[in-house]
């Protein structure tokens, strides 16, 4: 028997722009279509200007009002948010999406205790007595394994470690009890061992209360580690989303099959290892319709000239007009 | 030529507003500055009791004062004396600030510490009791108002460039400088100094406001510049007492020349801190 | 023929109240002409503070650093964030030249041959560090370690602040460089996969101890220290996971007598919480501090 | 806290003695001579003679600056020529009238500042941001006594709506008699309103004109501080929870510039101090600075060498306050010297 999922975000056609791009016309996310099942965990990767902090920012309703971000449809739960500045924002923005940053101790105030900016979003979603608010930190404290809880409500971000400060921010962004965690690079800077220790956490609360989980990140060997279907990103388009097992095995764009191929893990030597040419275009400029054409060994005129829709079977899209068998 | 001016005008047609006005207020008065005293309409000194405290008209732009003098003259003739005494305070200021500062900022340790000590020492005055209590004790002169503008405007530019300096010693490039055994005073020099250029400029020019402000504060109360000589400070005091009888022009045109001169430092300053950023010349 | 030769190295930093980080305690290695060695551990394991002293810029409180070499320019430092150890005030061609040290302010010849031979368009030498990309600038600061011909080349976690596909390239331009001028490395990273690709041996520190140190393979295939497996496990990727629990003492005034690592280590005992694990030699060139090693 | 505040005032205590040797130094050592000063214009050489031993000025230098710091210890200023009255005596009657007047400058200067900054800080380039940097830059460009004068011949002259700039209180009311003279809290405690409103009719001007000087600095401050901190990690992660908008804007971001913004009022404190003299010049205000601008004229030098003295200590006490009030709001804060 077949259990069709429940859907949670489904974003269709998602476009964010920046008045600094008005000359290109360039949209710095461009027709972006994602959707996520209750429960479902996925990894959104790309290099840095791939984007996709801006989609993050957009599903967390935290778009700075310099975007101007357009959508055929965005409903979360049923709730239509096409609106960044619906009230409907209100009591889904830290309550049923909690986000997770890079980092965190920037990402805390400094001068709050640690224990106060978890208390203010507590207050906010709960409406608990000052007793009961003080336990319920202390239990935020615990979930997240801090260690001596009570002796760390008192502490502010600068007197913790790095490790410490992202359990607190998971605190926060689990304190509403969301339907959906953003991980946006939240590992990122931090030591090997902490950042292996923060991902099972975050896999673990995540399955304990059973919520779907956006996992963002550079690195293609953690976001693998992590999810069930992967969403490759560059240059603010969508290139590539399949499983996990067919993208590391088969992967089906040039520049999905590029990223593996630089990434050192999957290299026995140094001649294994491959560069990708150029960087992400510059989208002040005139780009290419598939704007890893400048990039890309296999491109030909149509690559420039016509824009790749994303297409193929559920479980392997890609948006490419060569894609790679 | 022709070409060149016109593009400078293009350029400046396309500043912002502050900007524009700062440059060409900076040229207006530097010309006065040159040129003022040779082509006022009325000798600045020439008492002419005939023709006392006559309002502003064509024959006196300004109108006159108690004496008979033209104001316009004075007024544009003061531009050099008051210029001239914020620019040698500022260079002053300049020269020496920076140079305590850049050797404090590199050694670190004691010597830090101490100019450090002795800039905060400066500063715990209130700046403007402190010129007063310096111009007084110097007696009444330029040279002391200079003096004492100069002092109360040096750690503004010393603490800036121990702390620009202090915080490039450990820099990358300033490292890799050192791998390559370049003696420590040609690296601040020809390494670090090159780098604080652009916010020197900037402290430059709104010291220069704060420094015609404390001058012409100074002569305002009597301390410096004395009368008859025109000085923006002085005739504004002298203006002062007229004002309840209703000769307002005596004290206004020379206030309002020595506003208009604050507020070009003031904006050039703003406009320099734009134009010099150096990420913005990408 | 050995190169350098580290002996006993210590540099402690002197905090307020008298308290003394201790960044680098007893750390002795030795790299042969042309070698690599890795250094690898996590942030304050003071892997930084080695390169820097190294060069010099830092001066050792115990140990010995010879170096068997001629010139005073042999040891050159790759800086770890490109854009910062740049000049923003000079030219690209400036900045290179600092290289060249104080004899020789210009060459242009010699710059613009070190700018084609780490792949930098001759064009982009009379632009300024902000005016190009991440990758051209680190490109630029190795240009300027290279110009001078050092004998080794102390790269501090040059590639961290770069985009995967960009510090594939990065990789690939000092693996030749190394290969075609005989220089030899000390490649500071915390990733140990870049470590396993650019060098032949390497040193895994954990608060400025030496936990491990030994060729690449070996220590990678069959790690010795409970830390390094630690390392190795955690690293993304690996399905296994060994997870050591806890944070790391702080590197301010630790015991004396003591395994630093026992607070995190699965397999610690009262014995690690009381004396201090020697370095063992395990087989030739390998060594690890562990007072379990036969257990683990 | 007593701790913090002993640390504290230990560290401000190099810069005062720095102020009393800079001070010995510009009395001792720059030209002019301060036995001539002391014994007045009509002084013979012979005379000037015995007014250097009588003020041991003939002694060597350290032994003069003993003597001088030890009459420090006991008060002793010196006398001012003009009033014949000792320095510390008339300084202290005229303290409270400076006091009055910039704290309050130095309360409305702030207070508009830091709403006009962050009001800026919401919408850059909008409005309030345009306003913003004009009262700023216009503040630090139109001299303090111009605009002083302006005001009284607008507001005096022409309008009549502004009493006449003679000092603190219209000869029609009845001098306050009370304990702080400050003369708000005085009549407030008297319960004479009657007396008060004068007070304050006449404190409006000089008031205003010495905080257009000082909000400049502080909007400005608080402006960029705010923008800064507005797109920092930690105020998105407080958006991202889903706290609301007034929360985020003064428990999250405001609180964290608050220590930037109160060390510009500290430096706007010593503007103030400084501009003060001139304020007082222009209203006839019988505070502190006019006495200084007296002497001045005189060439009174014991005054003002008291006057920049007291400023100096006036300064280093009230940055003291400062200091403590950053401590405790600023956790990373240390004592750093």
């Amino acid at each position: 028997m077949n259990i069709q999922p429940e859907r949670l975000v489904e974003l269709n056609n998602l476009t964010i722009r920046f008045g600094a791009n008005a000359q290109s016309g360039n949209a710095t996310v461009d027709h972006v279509d994602f959707h996520l099942d209750k429960g479902e965990f996925v990894a959104l990767v790309g290099e840095s200007g791939s984007g996709k902090s801006l989609l993050a920012h957009a599903l967390s309703g935290i778009l700075s009002p310099a975007a101007e971000m357009k959508s055929d449809r965005f409903h979360f739960s049923g709730v239509d948010l096409s609106d960044p500045k619906s009230n409907k924002w209100h009591g889904i923005r830290g309550r049923e999406i909690g986000v997770v940053f890079q980092n965190p101790r920037a990402a805390l105030s400094p001068v709050r205790k640690v224990g106060k900016q978890i208390a203010d979003v507590i207050a906010e979603h709960r409406f608990l007595r000052k007793q009961a608010l003080k336990e319920a930190v202390l239990e935020a404290l615990a979930a997240v394994r801090i260690p001596d809880p009570a002796l760390r409500v008192d502490a502010y971000p600068h007197e913790l470690s790095g490790g410490m400060c992202q359990r607190i921010m998971m605190a926060i962004a689990l304190a509403g009890d969301p339907a959906l965690l953003i991980a946006d690079e939240a590992t990122t800077g931090l030591d090997t061992t902490t950042q292996a220790a923060i991902v099972s956490l975050l896999r673990q609360q995540a399955e304990a209360r059973h919520m779907a989980c956006l996992f963002i990140s550079h690195d293609l060997a953690l976001a693998k580690d992590f999810a069930h279907r992967i969403i490759v990103m560059h240059a603010g388009q969508i290139v590539e989303e399949a499983s996990v097992d067919r993208l590391f095995t088969s992967p089906r764009h040039p520049y999905s099959a590029a990223l593996t191929k630089a990434t050192p893990a999957n290299a026995a030597t140094v001649s294994e290892l491959s560069g990708i040419p150029g960087g992400i275009p510059d989208l002040r400029r005139s780009v290419p319709a598939c704007r890893f054409a400048g990039r890309c060994e296999f491109a030909d005129t149509q690559c420039w000239t016509e824009r790749p829709e994303l297409a193929g079977p559920p479980d392997a899209l890609v948006a490419c007009w060569r894609p790679l068998s | 030529m022709a070409e060149a001016a016109l593009g400078l005008i293009r350029k400046i047609g396309n500043l912002p507003l502050g900007a524009a006005f700062s440059v060409v207020m900076f040229a207006v008065l530097v010309i006065l500055a040159a040129i003022g005293p040779y082509v006022v309409p009325y000798d600045p000194l020439a008492t002419v009791p005939a023709s006392a405290m006559q309002p502003p008209s064509l024959t006196h732009w300004f109108g006159t004062d108690q004496l008979g003098r033209d104001i316009f003259s004075r007024t544009i003739t003061a531009t050099r004396i008051d210029l001239v005494t914020a620019l040698s305070a500022v260079l002053i200021s300049l020269v020496t600030g920076t140079t305590i500062g850049a050797v404090a900022g590199w050694s670190g340790r004691w010597l830090d510490a101490v100019s450090t000590r002795v800039f905060d020492t400066i500063m715990a005055f209130p700046l403007f009791a402190l010129a007063v209590g310096i111009a007084a004790a110097l007696g009444n002169s330029i040279s002391s108002v200079i003096i004492a503008t100069a002092i109360v405007n040096m750690p503004f530019f010393a603490r800036q460039v121990r702390t620009e300096v202090n915080r490039r010693r450990s820099a990358g490039y300033v490292e890799a400088a050192r791998l390559a055994r370049i003696p420590a005073p040609k690296i601040v020099a020809f390494h670090i100094m090159p780098n604080l250029v652009p916010p020197l400029m900037v402290q430059s020019s709104l010291n220069m406001g704060w420094a015609i402000l404390n001058a012409a504060g100074l002569s305002f109360i009597g301390l410096g510049i004395q009368p008859p000589d025109p000085e923006w400070g002085i005739m504004v005091a002298d203006g002062a007492a007229y004002m309840f009888s209703g000769e307002w022009w005596v004290f206004l045109f020379p206030g309002l020349m020595l506003m208009l001169a604050v507020l070009t430092f003031t904006l050039l300053g703003d406009a320099l801190r734009d134009w010099l950023d150096p990420r913005r010349a990408s | 023929m050995t190169l350098l030769d580290v002996k006993a190295l210590k540099k402690y930093f002197p905090l307020a109240r008298g308290q003394l980080l201790h960044a680098v305690e007893d750390v002795s290695f030795a790299i042969k002409a042309g070698d690599g060695l890795g250094l690898v551990g996590e942030s304050g394991s003071g892997k930084s503070t080695i390169g820097r002293l190294l060069t010099g810029l830092e001066l050792a409180d115990g140990g010995t650093i010879s170096l068997d070499t001629s010139t005073d320019t042999a040891v050159q430092l790759v800086f770890q964030t490109a854009e910062e150890a740049l000049n923003p005030a000079f030219t690209i061609e400036r900045n290179i030249a600092v290289g060249l040290g104080k004899n020789r302010s210009s060459d242009p010849k010699r710059i613009a041959e070190t700018a084609r031979s780490v792949g930098l368009d001759p064009e982009l030498l009379t632009r300024r560090p902000h005016q190009i990309s991440g990758g051209q600038q680190a490109r630029a600061g190795i240009a300027r370690a290279l110009v001078s011909e050092p004998e080794l080349l102390v790269l501090d976690e040059p590639t961290a602040a770069l985009d995967v596909s960009v510090q594939a390239a990065v990789l690939k331009l000092i693996d030749r460089l190394r290969r075609e001028r005989s220089i030899a490395l000390l490649f500071i990273s915390h990733d140990l996969e870049v470590v396993r690709l650019m060098c032949d041996h390497v040193l895994v520190l954990y608060l400025g101890r030496v936990a491990e140190y030994g060729p690449v393979e070996q220590v990678m295939s069959a790690p010795a220290h409970p830390y390094t497996r630690a390392l190795l496990s955690s690293a993304p990727g690996k399905s296994n996971r060994v997870r050591s629990a806890g944070e790391a003492l702080s590197p301010i005034d630790p015991p004396g007598n003591a395994c630093l690592f026992h607070n995190r280590c699965p397999s610690a005992t009262e014995t690690c919480r009381t004396s201090k694990p020697e370095l063992i030699t395990l087989r030739d060139g390998w060594q690890a501090a562990c007072h379990h090693m036969e257990r683990s | 806290m007593i701790k913090l505040f002993s640390s504290r005032l230990l560290l401000a205590l190099p810069n005062l003695l720095g102020v009393v040797i800079l001070i010995f130094i510009l009395t001792r050592m720059l030209p002019g001579d301060p036995a001539a000063y002391f014994a007045g214009p009509a002084a013979t050489q012979k005379s000037i003679e015995e007014v250097r031993k009588q003020l041991g000025l003939d002694r060597s230098l350290p032994e003069q600056f003993l003597t001088y710091v030890q009459g420090l210890f006991s008060g002793d200023l010196g006398r001012s020529l003009t009033s014949g009255q000792s320095v510390l005596d008339d300084l202290v009657s005229r303290v409270p009238a400076s006091l009055e007047l910039t704290l309050l400058a130095l309360a409305l200067a702030s207070g508009l500042g830091i709403l006009l900054g962050v009001g800026a800080s919401l919408r850059p380039g909008g409005g309030l941001d345009r306003l913003c940097s004009v009262v700023s830059i216009l503040g630090q460009a139109v001299p303090t006594f111009f605009l002083g004068l302006l005001l009284v011949f607008v507001f005096y002259y022409k309008l009549g709506w502004a009493p006449a700039p003679l000092g603190r209180l219209d000869i029609l009311y009845s001098t306050p008699d009370g304990p702080t003279g400050f003369w708000i809290v005085d009549t407030l405690v008297a319960g004479d309103l009657d007396t008060l409103s004068g007070v304050l009719r006449q404190l409006t001007l000089p008031v205003v004109t010495l905080a257009m000087f000082g909000i400049g600095p502080v909007a400005r401050m608080t402006r960029a501080s705010m923008i800064e901190v507005l797109n920092s990690d930690f105020i998105r992660t407080a958006r991202a929870a889903g706290l609301p908008p007034s929360k985020v804007l003064w428990t999250y971001a405001f609180r964290s510039i608050a220590v930037p913004v109160l060390n510009t009022v500290g430096m706007v404190l010593s503007f103030l101090l400084g501009a003060n003299v001139l304020v007082e010049k222009v209203f006839g205000w019988p505070g502190i600075g006019a006495y200084a601008i007296e002497s001045v004229l005189a060439s009174d030098f014991a005054p003002i060498q008291g006057f920049v003295l007291l400023m100096a200590f006036l300064y280093v006490a009230i940055n003291l306050a400062i200091d403590l009030i950053a401590l405790s709001l600023d956790p990373r804060v240390k004592f750093d010297g």
